[in-house]
């Protein structure tokens, strides 16, 4: 196959595919340019378009082989080179910018072509000749490999463009972040508050049972809950154990001391009852002024150990 | 068109936006001239198709968007974690006071702290959950008395009060780093 | 925590991510301690539970995301009229080099492509996120050595760059001939 005797006829089908693999399709003339033209005269302004449709030398001579059809490994140097020649030629008289690499590449077919002419030294041993063409055959082998693989990646589905992420709104202001606060943080508190009452020195901080203060709040919490007068037994919850009962027991009493709730019998082994002294206390002071009660009122709280008890 | 491939259609569109679509926008994908009526309908069906899911297809001013459920945050957040904040010192002294003395009164507790305590702290910690009102003292105004709720116990992993650093040992630290001043 | 929870969870992180989500990153969001392979196993079990629907699960380079299914693009497309620029051949060989023959130079890619390689080209890729430089080479002037970044591979939809398509076998006659004869 002989590339001079390729110069194919207009509406080739392979010229369809060529078209397609050089867009953009260009106007010359008022004429649609759908393909590279066929004889090599080429008007100057599309021998621009040409230029920008060629990725450089190795892309136009890839085109001039496969337009030719001709067995790359056997690529048939003079035609090719003629051709070639041909094309730089015509921009050459354009007076267009060329590429300097084209013109390397002009060289270096002219090279290759004389060197086809000449006998070919042996390589080492073998009775293999090297082949003048076989550098040029890898560099365009190994283009055309990558000019397809950036076609194929082309086609694969792109994010943004055949897909689209999935990015449902994230509204922070609906959660609002609690402040977190470790048993650690508490007691470094304490520690401050305790070290600053130190300082002021009137306070006396006492080393006190911390659960007998929870059971103080639980009984507090029951009597709210249940309301008016609880039997004091009901108070106590045989579950607690022993260890348990006693700390209740004392917070009963340390309520009793701090006045928080009142502790009645009305005569010996009668049912004690307790209740929370609260608004009925008050309403019953007011009604019926009880005597015990304007003197606990009047006390300063500090330990009379007359209470209830 | 069948309703349930334009839902389909609906719902590929609003996952994939990152600004809320009006109805008139959504429309612009299909061919038939669906009223805004439908559309609307249909963009309800899909709200109730959501209902059990960690997102939900919500109305805004300017047009329909998916949005990940508020109870789902807590989670996302541990993606990206921003500093926690923090509670003043007045809150923390109140609420470790109202921990160690408990049950005590308002009064109390400014005594101990030897300044006056503002509302909000109390609030904070009362909306927080974590303190609430067990009673009141039976002195002149009736102050009254907060203690520790069972969820501050939960949220700080304890089981009860008595879990909290004793104090004894909170007295010899300081009686130590005293020593060590 | 319930299965069943777990998955809400993982479903409503992985619809509001911004970025592909690794399995160690997931992990974060849970007090326990999954393992890799449970997570993987319920991360499954969630793009099956979404076969049907109109986005998918996809595992890419860099981790877990929602996309849409390629049929719902023709709807899509019509919201979005600015379709995304097309890639010049320049920057699709370019690229194509830089994915199949990485590390390489500037000057590698050249020796390739046969002429110089513009630098608005390089630019183009590495603004999209698609290629960056990963060292240099240790000759003279110490050139820069570009290869694919994760963002590339999982817009392409690919976990990892052996997913490319596989280069073809240059044929010694043109086979485009062929198929149209």
């Amino acid at each position: 196959m002989n590339i001079a005797s390729m110069e194919a006829e207009p509406g080739r089908t392979g010229d369809v595919a060529q078209a397609t693999l050089f867009a953009p399709v260009a106007r010359i003339y008022g004429e649609p340019m759908a393909a590279l033209p066929q004889d090599l005269y080429i008007p100057p302004d599309a021998l621009a378009i040409m230029l920008d449709a060629f990725e450089g030398p190795l892309d136009l001579l890839l085109y001039l082989i496969r337009k030719a059809n001709v067995d790359i490994l056997d690529i048939p140097m003079a035609p090719l080179t003629r051709q070639y020649l041909d094309y730089i030629d015509k921009m050459e008289v354009s007076n267009l910018e060329l590429a300097a690499e084209y013109l390397v590449m002009a060289a270096m077919l002219i090279e290759i072509k004389s060197r086809m002419l000449l006998p070919r030294p042996k390589l080492g041993d073998s009775d293999e000749a090297e082949d003048p063409r076989a550098e040029l055959v890898r560099r365009l082998m190994e283009y055309e490999q990558m000019k397809i693989a950036g076609q194929n990646l082309n086609a694969l589905p792109q994010a943004e463009r055949e897909f689209f992420w999935v990015e449902t709104l994230v509204e922070k202001s609906l959660f609002v972040r609690l402040p977190e606060v470790s048993v650690e943080d508490l007691k470094d508190a304490w520690m401050a508050v305790v070290r600053q009452a130190v300082l002021k020195r009137n306070h006396k901080i006492s080393r006190e049972e911390l659960s007998v203060r929870e059971h103080m709040g639980i009984i507090l919490r029951i009597l709210q809950e249940r309301g008016g007068f609880v039997h004091f037994e009901t108070l106590f919850d045989g579950a607690m154990g022993v260890p348990g009962l006693v700390v209740h027991f004392l917070a009963m009493l340390e309520l009793g001391r701090e006045k928080l709730i009142r502790i009645t019998q009305t005569e010996a082994f009668a049912p004690i009852y307790v209740n929370l002294r609260g608004v009925d206390d008050l309403e019953l002071e007011a009604v019926s002024g009880v005597e015990q009660e304007a003197v606990m009122d009047g006390s300063d709280g500090t330990d009379s150990g007359q209470e209830n008890s | 068109m069948e309703p349930t491939q334009v839902k389909k259609i609906l719902e590929a569109a609003l996952l994939a936006a990152r600004e809320p679509m009006t109805t008139h926008e959504l429309k612009k994908m299909f061919d038939e001239d669906f009223s805004s009526d439908t559309l609307r309908k249909l963009l309800d069906q899909l709200r109730e198709d959501w209902v059990e899911r960690p997102v939900e297809l919500i109305q805004l001013a300017s047009g329909w968007r998916f949005r990940t459920r508020a109870e789902y945050l807590p989670y996302l957040d541990r993606l990206n974690p921003e500093r926690p904040p923090k509670y003043s010192r007045a809150v923390l002294e109140t609420l470790a006071i109202i921990a160690y003395r408990q049950p005590i009164t308002r009064g109390g507790i400014e005594e101990i702290r030897g300044v006056a305590v503002n509302t909000n702290v109390i609030k904070t910690l009362e909306e927080r959950g974590w303190i609430d009102v067990v009673g009141h003292r039976d002195t002149p105004g009736r102050p009254a008395l907060f203690a520790t709720t069972k969820k501050f116990l939960d949220d700080l992993g304890l089981r009860s009060v008595s879990e909290l650093p004793p104090l004894e040992q909170i007295s010899q630290t300081l009686e130590l780093n005293d020593e060590n001043q």
